[in-house]
């Protein structure tokens, strides 16, 4: 039983990486954190999709190798999958932005202490 | 500081040097996109930190010097228009979209395709490369400056 | 036999296409008003053109549009529906002229407004008289509701809109529990257009039915006003006059009536209603309403007030009838729709015409009223014979009727009922008739009727309220498409 | 060039998004006309589709044979969608004219260049049939969602934003993984090879396939605002220019269902058949229902009380998804019509009043059925359509939802249904009084702009028509049912 759970360290790792982000996204009040947090959430699913695709023994999907090569589809997509989260962060961050610039912090206390 | 430039002489040095290898870099990885590691997006960032430094380094003023804001929103539509252009003239040659082998080129299929891809990678390229320039732009701009084109 | 023809839709629309000409026309007074006379003319006219079919025993139909794709929006001009219609187009006319003169007398602001909202609850209820099917029915009762609306709060006062909002309240969840109703009995029936014998029978178990049929009972009963669910009819006596004659005791509640009555005979049925064994409990649970509502109206200052809880009582008389499932009281209690609504018509445009001339509205101030307006008193002193039940004025006949109805169902208590409430009647009206013309007014005023337009429309229907006592079964009477309803509904004659 | 179709759908807008920055450069108001014209292009396009859709369009980009390729798929229901989401947009796109310059003077290149993307995502979700191409549409619409909010500046806004783009990146994390998990047992991001593949995949690895749904219910939920996911909505809503306001109302939340519908008719009925999510569906919706009115009726700012009425209208779709029956579905998918109709005009309605008066407080609307009579006359009849007035179309979509409820032997959703009817009245009918009873308290206010109020117009006379002739959509929701496979009914 437990052997079978080490087996799969790379999904232990990946659902521990993402519940450290999704709890920084809920709980942290600094804006930037909860940035942090998503990306961290993001690229925890990121390695869960590169991890599923490894073949043991494959080498990368590149056509010169001789010995075969690992999934290339999951890389394909989680480029796709890093362009939304660059931009999802890209449009965070302007937004941080323009509201430090408008209430002077990015600590959510403070922001709903200026709001009310 | 006027310009949040940096006067370390040293840097200013490195970077005038690097600056022209990160670029060539880029357009090495942009179109070493059909058949290995690489591709459009890759070397459209890497290309698009080359400015990015640029305007770290020397200011917002000279990097906008060298590209105007016009300019970039030129490339930035000109990228995807090469990119939609060849999907359509697929289509024009009776293919679906981006299905490159129908055009009429004195090529085998598999060459018609990798050129295509290749045109198809340099135009994500120029996008991803003006929109990350136009990104660093908007959050180093002034305070007062409204809008794309202003 | 069903004759296809047009005019179903014609009767209904013809008010709808003038309720727009008013707003086109709203900066020219005349003329707005000359469309809602020409319209109530020309409904009168298509809707009687009816009559002669009927009461051949054909039934008119016309369909419009598939409304949802196994429901057809149609109208079907029966015996009952063109008792209704005709009812309400032929008071209509009168109302119109009525309307005219009351709210030119008293200077109303948003005019146009109001006339175009009545154009639009007339439609109303011409469509719920002539519909086909349920649906197509509470179409038109939902948009009767919205647009009274607008008429009840016509004074803006806090007061008026507090009633409005009361109004509203009660008719949408009554719409509301209606469309639940409705909604069931499409999912077990699968139809929803009216039989003579019903259509529900034998489509869902007993239980299912009893509680449908309740369901119906208050989504009809709020317009209807059966207690507890009447309240909102006094409260809304805050609209114009004209408004309370015609919608509050003809148009809207009647629309409720004729809803209870639709349900009982041509959704459920006489034989499902009596096999479920719902007509007689429901008949005792109406006479609740009958002498409670008669006491309320003895203590009420505000004659039309009163006269509201009188309209109540009166409403549950019809509902009695239809739910004792026999044949006089059936009669009995479609007749008494009519009569009903002319004695009460007359008495709210004696109320409005008493507004106009004297600016008053409680009965205590009414002293000697009858002195300074001779005719409009001697045509509510009729109004208040026939509610009574004295003959000859047309309550009597429907009272008769209804009496007849109960010996026939074996309930004398109902009988007593009837009786305790006329004793009642006379409880409440004659105090005002007494007020009216033997009591001193404080200084002599001089004698003044209200306008032509306003005497008029109310010396008609007190004169029409005594025909219909002396000879109720002339031809093309009410009498006699009561009767052909009545041969629908059992296939029997009396 | 017919079979080329699809792929132009996505195009159009895609190289609008790009062609309205160089064209900003040169002349500021010639982004409104490209934007129109793109959408006018586009609007001919779906109806040509919808005429094609009866036979299921297959495109595949690149000639690649799905499952490996991305494939646009054109049935009936997608068909639909597009024309939905091109028919109101042009609207709004037409009422934006005046109401952006007003409110947004200085972003206009910026507005209509996001607004164009939020419309390329808008239809990417609805046309393709790859699921991971699917999420990146989602995305690519979230994304110029929150941009489209922030847009005017304002402080409130800002935060609705990011609030909202936090909850809404935690969504697409949700559907990513939910993907994620498919891809691991399945090797198949095509729709309609997922479902085939599926039945097989649940029976050797059950607990995958459930954990995947569970993400993707909850994603979607976030997505749509369904109670209790729905906090990030009224803010977003109130605080966002008008136009965005009526574009997101009328077709973000719906575009959502739209994928729930897909979605669920992924797994299919031998998975639903299993587990209750139908069921859970349909009470989350009906609490749903409730809260959002009554929320609603608490409100006196008015673009606050309509978002809280569309987590409320959300609860129908939902509530029609989860019946899990052939009326419930057609209730649902009506209501995604007629809501996108009605809530439309309701916040086009409402955006000109705010153009004309600044007013957003519901106490001071008195008397503006006077001074705005043909907007007002809009906003009464998009009211009284939600209320529930036959013959408006709002009426039809209730009476199937409570009928499917019936037929399904719920009859408490029916209640819901009914009573939640009678709290729309409540706060509706609030707003009514006030306009149309009463002296006026704004003197220098009249009629809005022919630009706006065409657009409300239309809308308004939509829901009219929509309800007479509800046999129309009604009968093509049928054909849908017939045509699509949504496997769970």
């Amino acid at each position: 039983m437990l052997m079978e759970l080490m087996l799969r360290y790379n999904y232990w790792i990946s659902v521990v990486l993402m519940l450290i982000g999704f709890y920084t996204m809920i709980s942290k009040k600094n804006f930037i954190k909860k940035i942090i947090g998503m990306n961290i959430f993001q690229t925890a699913i990121f390695l869960l999709y590169i991890s599923m695709a490894d073949i043991e023994g494959r080498s990368a999907p590149i056509i010169i190798s001789e010995t075969g090569y690992v999934n290339p589809l999951p890389h394909v997509l989680i480029l796709t999958a890093i362009v939304v989260s660059v931009s999802t962060t890209a449009v965070a961050l302007s937004l941080i932005m323009k509201i430090y610039k408008e209430y002077g912090s990015i600590e959510e206390d403070k922001i709903l202490e200026v709001h009310s | 500081m006027a310009n949040g430039e940096i006067t370390s002489i040293v840097i200013r040095t490195v970077s005038r040097i690097i600056i022209p290898f990160i670029q060539i870099f880029g357009l090495y990885t942009i179109i070493h996109g059909e058949a290995s590691p690489g591709g459009g997006f890759q070397g459209g960032v890497i290309l698009g930190t080359s400015i990015i430094l640029l305007t770290i380094v020397f200011g917002l003023e000279e990097a906008k010097r060298r590209i105007p804001r016009g300019l970039i929103l030129v490339f930035m539509s000109l990228g995807l228009l090469i990119y939609s252009g060849i999907g359509l003239l697929d289509m024009l040659f009776g293919g679906k979209y981006l299905e490159y082998t129908r055009l009429p080129l004195p090529l085998s299929g598999h060459e018609i395709s990798a050129l295509s891809i290749l045109c198809v990678e340099i135009g994500i390229g120029i996008t991803v490369m003006s929109v990350i320039i136009l990104l660093f732009f908007y959050s180093v701009r002034d305070e007062d400056a409204h809008g794309i084109n202003a | 036999m069903d004759i296809i023809s047009i005019k179903p839709l014609l009767a209904v629309s013809v008010s709808l296409v003038s309720s727009m000409l008013i707003l086109v026309f709203r900066r020219h007074k005349n003329i707005r008003e000359s469309w809602t006379i020409l319209a109530s003319f020309i409904k009168f006219l298509i809707v009687a053109s009816m009559i002669p079919a009927i009461l051949r025993g054909d039934a008119i139909v016309y369909t419009v549009i598939s409304i949802l794709p196994e429901i057809p929006f149609k109208f079907r001009v029966d015996a009952f529906g063109l008792f209704f219609g005709l009812l309400a187009s032929f008071l209509w006319i009168l109302t119109s002229f009525y309307s005219i003169g009351y709210m030119r007398s008293l200077k109303e602001h948003s005019q146009t407004r109001y006339f175009a909202c009545f154009a639009v609850a007339l439609s109303a209820t011409m469509g719920i008289a002539f519909a086909a099917n349920l649906l197509t029915l509470f179409v038109f009762y939902e948009i009767l509701t919205i647009s009274v609306y607008p008429l009840v709060i016509h004074k803006e006062t806090p007061e008026a809109r507090s009633a409005g909002i009361k109004y509203l309240v009660y008719t949408l969840s009554g719409g509301v529990v209606l469309l639940f109703a409705i909604i069931i009995s499409y999912s077990f029936a699968g139809t929803l257009t009216f039989s003579d014998h019903g259509f529900l029978a034998g489509c869902a178990s007993r239980e299912i039915l009893q509680m449908l049929f309740i369901l119906f009972i208050i989504g009809f009963g709020v317009k209807s006003a059966i207690m507890p669910l009447h309240s909102w009819l006094p409260t809304a006596m805050i609209a114009p006059t004209p408004v309370s004659a015609l919608l509050h005791a003809v148009a809207v509640v009647k629309a409720g009536v004729f809803g209870v009555v639709r349900v009982i005979y041509f959704v459920f049925g006489v034989d499902l209603v009596s096999e479920l064994g719902l007509g007689i409990p429901l008949a005792y649970f109406v006479s609740f309403t009958i002498i409670l509502a008669s006491m309320f109206a003895l203590v009420q200052d505000n004659l039309k007030r009163r006269l509201a809880y009188s309209t109540i009582s009166q409403l549950s008389y019809i509902i009695l009838g239809a739910s004792l499932l026999t044949p006089h009281g059936l009669i009995g209690g479609i007749l008494h729709i009519a009569h009903h609504a002319f004695m009460k018509i007359t008495l709210f445009f004696c109320a409005g015409a008493i507004y106009v001339v004297t600016r008053k509205e409680n009965i205590s101030e009414m002293n000697g009223i009858g002195r300074r307006m001779p005719i409009t008193m001697l045509m509510f002193f009729i109004a208040v014979l026939g509610m009574c039940g004295f003959p000859p004025v047309c309550g009597f006949i429907s009272k008769w009727y209804l009496l007849l109805g109960s010996v026939e169902a074996d309930q004398l208590p109902i009988v007593v009922i009837l009786l305790t409430s006329s004793l009642l009647n006379v409880a409440y009206f004659f105090p005002i008739v007494f007020v009216a013309f033997f009591k001193k007014p404080e200084k002599e005023p001089e004698s003044k009727e209200a306008p032509i337009f306003i005497l008029l429309p109310l010396t008609l229907t007190a004169i029409i309220s005594l025909i219909l006592g002396i000879w109720p079964d002339a031809p093309y009477s009410f009498f006699q498409i009561a009767n052909i309803v009545f041969q629908n509904v059992t296939g029997g004659v009396i | 060039m017919i079979q080329n179709l699809p792929i132009f759908i996505v195009i159009i807008p895609l190289v609008t998004v790009f062609l309205i920055p160089l064209v900003g450069l040169w002349k500021r108001d010639y982004c409104f006309y490209i934007s129109a014209l793109s959408i006018t292009l586009l609007f001919s396009i779906s109806v040509f589709l919808l005429n094609l859709s009866i036979n299921v369009i297959h495109y595949h980009i690149g000639g690649w044979e799905p499952p490996w390729g991305i494939e646009y798929v054109v049935d009936p229901l997608s068909a639909f969608m597009i024309l939905l989401i091109t028919f109101i947009t042009l609207l709004v796109i037409l009422y934006s004219k005046k109401s952006v310059s007003k409110e947004l003077p200085n972003s206009i290149v910026e507005f209509y260049t996001v607004f164009m993307l939020l419309i390329t995502g808008l239809l990417g979700i609805v046309i393709t049939g790859d699921i991971f191409n699917m999420y990146v549409f989602l995305e690519i619409a979230s994304l110029s969602a929150y941009a489209l909010i922030a847009v005017g500046g304002k402080r409130d806004a800002l935060l609705a934003s990011f609030n909202y783009l936090i909850i809404g990146s935690i969504a697409a994390c949700f559907i990513l993984l939910g993907i994620g998990f498919l891809y691991m047992v399945t090797g198949s991001l095509n729709m309609a090879d997922l479902s085939v593949i599926l039945p097989k995949a649940y029976a050797s690895y059950p607990r995958v396939v459930l954990t995947a749904i569970i993400f993707f219910i909850v994603g979607l939920s976030i997505k749509i605002a369904l109670f209790p996911l729905h906090t990030w909505l009224p803010n977003a809503y109130t605080h966002a220019p008008s136009v965005v306001s009526a574009e997101l109302a009328a077709l973000m939340t719906k575009v959502g269902a739209y994928v729930m519908i897909r979605i669920l008719s992924i797994f299919g009925i031998s998975l639903l058949g299993d587990v209750p999510i139908a069921d859970i569906l349909s009470w989350v919706a009906a609490v749903a229902i409730i809260i959002g009115s009554i929320n609603a009726i608490a409100q006196t700012d008015i673009k606050r009380m309509l978002a809280y009425s569309s987590v409320s209208q959300i609860g129908y779709i939902v509530l029609g998804i989860g019946l899990a029956n052939q009326t419930g579905l057609t209730g649902g998918i009506l209501h995604i019509l007629n809501h996108a109709f009605m809530k439309g005009c309701l916040f086009l309605a409402v955006g000109a009043i705010i153009y004309k008066t600044g007013i957003r407080n519901i106490n001071e609307f008195q008397g503006l059925g006077r001074k705005m009579p043909y907007t007002m006359l809009a906003f009464s009849i998009a009211a009284l359509s939600m209320i529930g007035i036959p013959p408006l179309c709002g009426f039809f979509s209730k009476w199937y939802l409570a009928l499917g409820s019936v037929e399904s032997g719920k009859w408490i959703f029916a209640l819901v249904i009914l009573l939640s009817s009678l709290l729309n009245a409540g706060y509706f009918l609030r707003v009514l009084e006030k306009a149309w009873f009463g002296k006026s308290i704004h003197e220098e206010v009249d009629e809005a702009p022919g630009s706006m109020l065409i657009p409300t117009l239309i809308l308004a006379i939509g829901c009219i028509l929509l309800g007479i002739f509800v046999t129309i959509p009604v009968s093509f929701i049928n054909s849908i049912l017939s045509i699509s496979k949504l496997g769970w009914t």
